[in-house]
């Protein structure tokens, strides 16, 4: 049931959670997620806050053994799972999204047991967005902005939150939360605005026609391809902003008292992504620009009923040092009146 | 822009260059993207002005082994990391025809480039022909380059440490600043080299943070030539260029004034000596402790 | 910074010239010229073979100080190697101390085949600075403490 | 499949064998004994070395086999190079089976097979040849084509000579790049001597091999009249996980850990040339 209370009591909402609880929070001059304490200054303003939260069920790098070597001999230990329950607060509609692409990878089979454990021990409690940003594009991937699909969703609405819980998990969180029964119809009147907002936006239409599995070969071979990525500089900023990029590697480090093996995000953009002991087989920038994009709205897509493994939060559009980025290479190799 | 646009048309036309280094415009106002132009109706896109802030030398490393010319268009500070590339005999004079664009200084969504506001000068290093007004020599540096160093110096030890603590903290390890640096042109950088044994690809403790912008900046000290893109890359925000301008003031006052990218010189203050060189100690003798 | 836990003993890495100061360590061993074990030392074929990241990796795995003893200025066996290492020193400690890590943790001294006491009086003086400082905690890697 | 998906086994290495200057095979036990798992032919597992590297391997014993596995390894690399200088008793840490596996008990059964294995190639293949041996009731006739740079370099040659030779129903043609004293058989590269011996285009091909080798072997098949439907081949990519997570090994929509390493003609070709 749909409930409300005063936007001013949200701190107070937040503290008095018994877990810990993830929010986005200000770090400098950024907004990051971060394991919201006393005193922190609060910016569920942020629409995409400048590190995505993927990193609390993906961290940037995380144990997942240690070794003990000695001799020819080998011993060895597993990283604890996270066994803490934890609340993840204002995420917005995009990055819940997210979640579920990242789902589809670690959760299928076989389990990534490490993210399996972190995404059990979570309630996220999601923000409906209010004003867009002009690089906002979620609409185009099924991203409902007004409606995140979460434990428990919240609308601002003038000074107050509405809420409403859709889950056991997040009835439970909720029950505890201070709040008085909703006002009707300003859910669904704010839900209208939001709406017309984001349909208002620059790439509010991007045309996805043949962006799918049928038109592998035909994308893959596009010539547009050299010129669209003569401006990478094959640096990561874009996979490490995007919250829906995944791939990760594992390395070993010599503690000089045992080997750690931990795993750390890695990007494809990388010359030494695929090197191998006789070379590697995305040779230049091309093929790697090439492999991301490829990946992201065309193998990803062929391999789960067509979801996208982009989300439209823009923030690569950002982050990009060259201002390379998704819309432009959609524009380019996709189909149709809105692309030239 | 548009003697740039029509002489570049020009020399692809009449073949002394086979394409064209430049800027194309984005989906925005400002989002301009460095571009590559292979015949004249490709040029149609070309632009040049105010968002064009990335230093286009770093992408000649690109092209030097391509067959014929390529045309770039650099900035009165971009032809200091030109010159530095030809003296590290990473690139050819011979295969680059240099348009020195000039400039008033250059801006993205948020402003006037933090870069720009120390500005090095509007004298091009190298070129083989200016295209230039008059309005775009008239604008000097706002700011002494040096003063966010000195204020660091002034701080004590503790304080700097937190101030660095604070700013590295927030690396991603993206190697966006590597990448973008026309010093950096290693083929295979040593964070990148299993065998250098420091080959790692996340912060994974405070140490990695330091130990990779240390090195970094090391290892172009005396070569870079304070282009400020690495600052300007930075996803995280963090003010880079204080580290390289840090290495570039106490070469200046320990081994004389010294600009990389500037004159016929090939040696650097890191690879040449006197022998009556001041002795390490004297660091530990001078500001905050 | 105190020392805070009891049976603290610092590590200390000396990078020696081969030619010189692994000599003179010699001479300072075989003239019964004591200094610390907590020293350990690595010969290097010359002082300009050490490179600013074998000072990083010693911290990182560990030391609480590191000490560079090369030929004395102009007694290079090299010619010249010990005049670019010491401006690499240079710039390396300056640029350290700007990050705040603490002064002395860092050192560099000329030391000749012929100065064996010279070579223990440095050792003893180093390892004297480095006790005063306490443990290294600001440039090591978390993961190589036990 | 270990239990865990990016956690490993420990495993005994409990025999080292040289079969050439560069590959060595090794014998893996778990601690306690036995096979560290159990697997199909064509699969392939990681093996590492704590703080050296980890890296995919073809499991070259056949599944029949009860007791122990075994891996053929070429020297390439840091992983393998640490592998070749250790010695038995060496403990390392093993973790799959990963990928699919060649159709021994579908599309294959029945027919009559033909093996063609370049150098190390031949890795993969060992494991299905000796899972046929051990069932030859349910496959027609078994025809070995393997080649190598010179007969040193000829991966479990006593095995080849002495068991698969011998076998009834069993024809091994074995050729070397190079003429070489001690050495009267066929002389030339292995696509060449496809060609020279002329198959039916009948039964399953099976290719292993350098990439160059495999291209041009399935044009020399294709020649003799082979569908594309009839030639099954393996790929190799750079791996971390092993389970179609790192996103390194992604070739157009498929992982070849994961959906590979083995794979029929055909469906390689829909897939990008390069990747």
């Amino acid at each position: 049931m749909m409930r409300q209370f005063p936007a001013n009591q949200v701190k107070k909402i937040i503290e008095s959670i018994p877990c810990a609880v993830y929010a986005p929070v200000e770090d400098g001059a950024m907004v990051v997620f971060e394991r919201y304490q006393d005193g922190m200054e609060l910016r569920l303003d942020k629409i995409c806050t400048d590190k995505t939260p993927k990193d609390i069920l993906f961290p940037q790098w995380e144990n997942l053994m240690h070794f003990r070597v000695e001799g020819k001999t080998i011993e060895l230990s597993e990283q604890q799972r996270c066994e803490e329950d934890y609340v993840l607060f204002g995420v917005r509609a995009c990055d819940i999204q997210a979640f579920k692409v990242l789902d589809r990878v670690f959760l299928s089979d076989p389990v990534d047991t490490y993210y399996a454990a972190r995404r059990e021990h979570g309630t996220i409690v999601a923000l409906a967005c209010g004003d867009p940003k002009e690089t906002c594009f979620c609409k185009n991937f099924g991203v409902d902005p007004a409606q995140p699909d979460a434990d428990v969703v919240l609308w601002l609405a003038g000074d107050d939150y509405y809420c409403e819980a859709y889950t056991d998990k997040g009835r439970a969180l909720m029950s505890t939360w201070e709040t008085r029964d909703a006002e009707e119809g300003v859910v669904e009147w704010v839900k209208g605005e939001i709406a017309k907002k984001y349909d208002a936006l620059p790439f509010a239409k991007l045309n996805l026609k043949g962006f799918d599995g049928d038109h592998l070969m035909e994308k893959f071979n596009s010539p547009k391809w050299k010129k669209l990525s003569m401006a990478c500089l094959g640096c990561g900023s874009c996979t490490f902003a995007c919250p829906t990029c995944q791939c990760y590697d594992i390395r070993d480090y010599d503690t000089g008292n045992g080997i750690q093996r931990y795993r750390c995000w890695d990007s494809c953009m990388y010359s030494d992504f695929t090197l191998m002991a006789h070379g590697t087989n995305r040779p230049t920038q091309v093929e790697r620009y090439r492999q991301r994009f490829m990946h992201k709205l065309v193998y990803f897509p062929s391999r789960n009923e067509g979801m996208y493994s982009c989300v439209g939060c823009g923030r690569c559009i950002e982050k990009c040092p060259m201002n390379l980025n998704i819309v432009k290479v959609i524009k380019a190799l996709g189909e149709g009146e809105n692309n030239d | 822009m548009a003697r740039i646009k029509q002489r570049a048309i020009e020399l692809l036309s009449d073949g002394t260059v086979m394409r064209v280094i430049g800027w194309e415009k984005g989906e925005g106002n400002c989002d301009w993207s460095p571009a590559l132009f292979e015949n004249a109706a490709e040029m149609e896109n070309f632009v040049y002005g105010d968002y064009a802030g990335a230093n286009l030398s770093k992408y000649c490393l690109k092209f030097n082994r391509q067959e014929g010319k390529t045309l770039v268009v650099l900035k009165p500070c971009d032809t200091l990391s030109f010159r530095q590339l030809l003296h590290e005999h990473r690139i050819d004079r011979e295969k680059f025809y240099v348009i020195g664009a000039g400039c008033k200084g250059m801006k993205d969504e948020k402003g006037g480039l933090l870069k720009c506001s120390a500005c090095k000068g509007k004298e091009f290093e190298v070129y083989d022909e200016i295209i230039d007004d008059e309005e775009a020599q008239k604008t000097t540096a706002l700011m002494d380059r040096m003063a966010g160093v000195i204020e660091l110096e002034k701080m004590t030890a503790q304080e700097r440490f937190d101030f660095w603590r604070g700013e590295l903290s927030r690396c991603i390890r993206c190697n966006a600043c590597r990448n973008v640096c026309p010093a950096c042109s290693c083929i295979k950088c040593v964070f990148d080299n299993p065998a250098s044994g420091v080959q790692s690809k996340a912060p994974v403790t405070d140490f990695e943070e330091n130990m990779f912008h240390i090195i970094r900046a090391y290892h172009v000290a005396g070569r870079c030539t304070d282009c400020g893109e690495c600052s300007r890359v930075c996803p995280q925000n963090i003010p880079l260029h204080l580290l390289n301008r840090k290495f570039i003031k106490d070469m200046n006052e320990l081994y004389g004034d010294y600009q990389a990218g500037v004159g016929e010189n090939e040696r650097t203050p890191l690879t040449s000596y006197t022998k009556e060189d001041a002795e390490p100690g004297i660091v530990y003798e001078r500001g905050n402790a | 910074m105190s020392v805070s836990n009891p049976n603290w003993k610092p590590k200390i890495v000396a990078f020696c010239c081969n030619w010189c100061s692994y000599a003179g360590a010699d001479l300072a061993g075989s003239g019964r010229m004591a200094y610390p074990a907590d020293v350990k030392i690595i010969r290097v074929p010359c002082s300009c073979r050490v490179n600013p990241l074998f000072i990083l990796r010693a911290f990182e795995r560990g030391a609480d100080g590191v000490i560079m003893c090369g030929c004395h200025p102009g007694d290079c066996h090299y010619t010249s190697g010990n005049y670019f290492a010491r401006r690499r020193m240079t710039m390396l400690f300056s640029m350290l101390d700007y990050l705040g890590i603490e002064r002395g943790r860092t050192r560099v001294e000329w030391v000749s085949a012929a100065e064996g006491a010279k070579f223990s009086k440095t050792m003893n003086e180093f390892v004297k600075t480095i006790y005063d400082l306490g443990e290294n905690r600001k440039l090591g890697d978390l993961r190589c403490k036990k | 499949m270990t239990k865990e998906t990016l956690v490993p086994v420990l495993g005994i290495v409990t025999d080292v064998r040289v079969d050439t200057p560069d590959v060595k095979t090794f014998r893996v036990n778990a601690p306690e004994g036995g096979k560290c798992f159990e697997h199909m032919p064509g699969q392939c597992a990681m093996l590492s070395i704590p703080g050296v590297g980890e890296a995919m391997f073809s499991i070259t014993s056949s599944p029949t086999n009860k007791e122990f596995m075994e891996f053929s390894i070429k020297k390439c690399g840091c992983l393998t190079e640490w592998l070749h200088q250790m010695d038995a008793g060496q403990m390392i840490t093993v973790r799959g089976p990963y990928g699919n596996a060649f159709p021994v008990e579908g599309d294959l059964k029945g027919q009559d097979l033909l093996f063609i294995a370049g150098g190390i190639g031949l890795a993969p293949l060992r494991s299905v040849i000796n899972y046929v041996r051990a069932n030859r009731e349910n496959y027609g006739k078994v025809r070995i084509v393997y080649g190598s740079r010179s007969k040193n370099d000829l991966v479990d040659y006593p095995e080849i000579v002495n068991e698969w030779c011998q076998e009834a129903g069993i024809e091994v043609f074995l050729t070397i790049d190079q003429p070489q004293e001690g050495w009267d058989g066929h002389v030339g590269f292995v696509p060449n001597y496809v060609t020279e011996l002329g198959f039916d285009p009948q039964g399953r091909v099976l290719v292993c091999g350098p990439p160059i080798m495999i291209k041009f072997t399935t044009q020399a098949l294709m020649n003799m009249g082979f569908e594309k439907t009839q030639i099954y081949t393996t790929m190799e990519l750079r791996m971390k996980c092993g389970v179609g997570k790192c996103g390194r090994c992604n070739i157009g929509d498929q992982y070849v850990c994961k959906d590979g390493p083995v794979f029929r003609f055909d469906e390689l070709g829909e897939l990008p040339a390069e990747y």
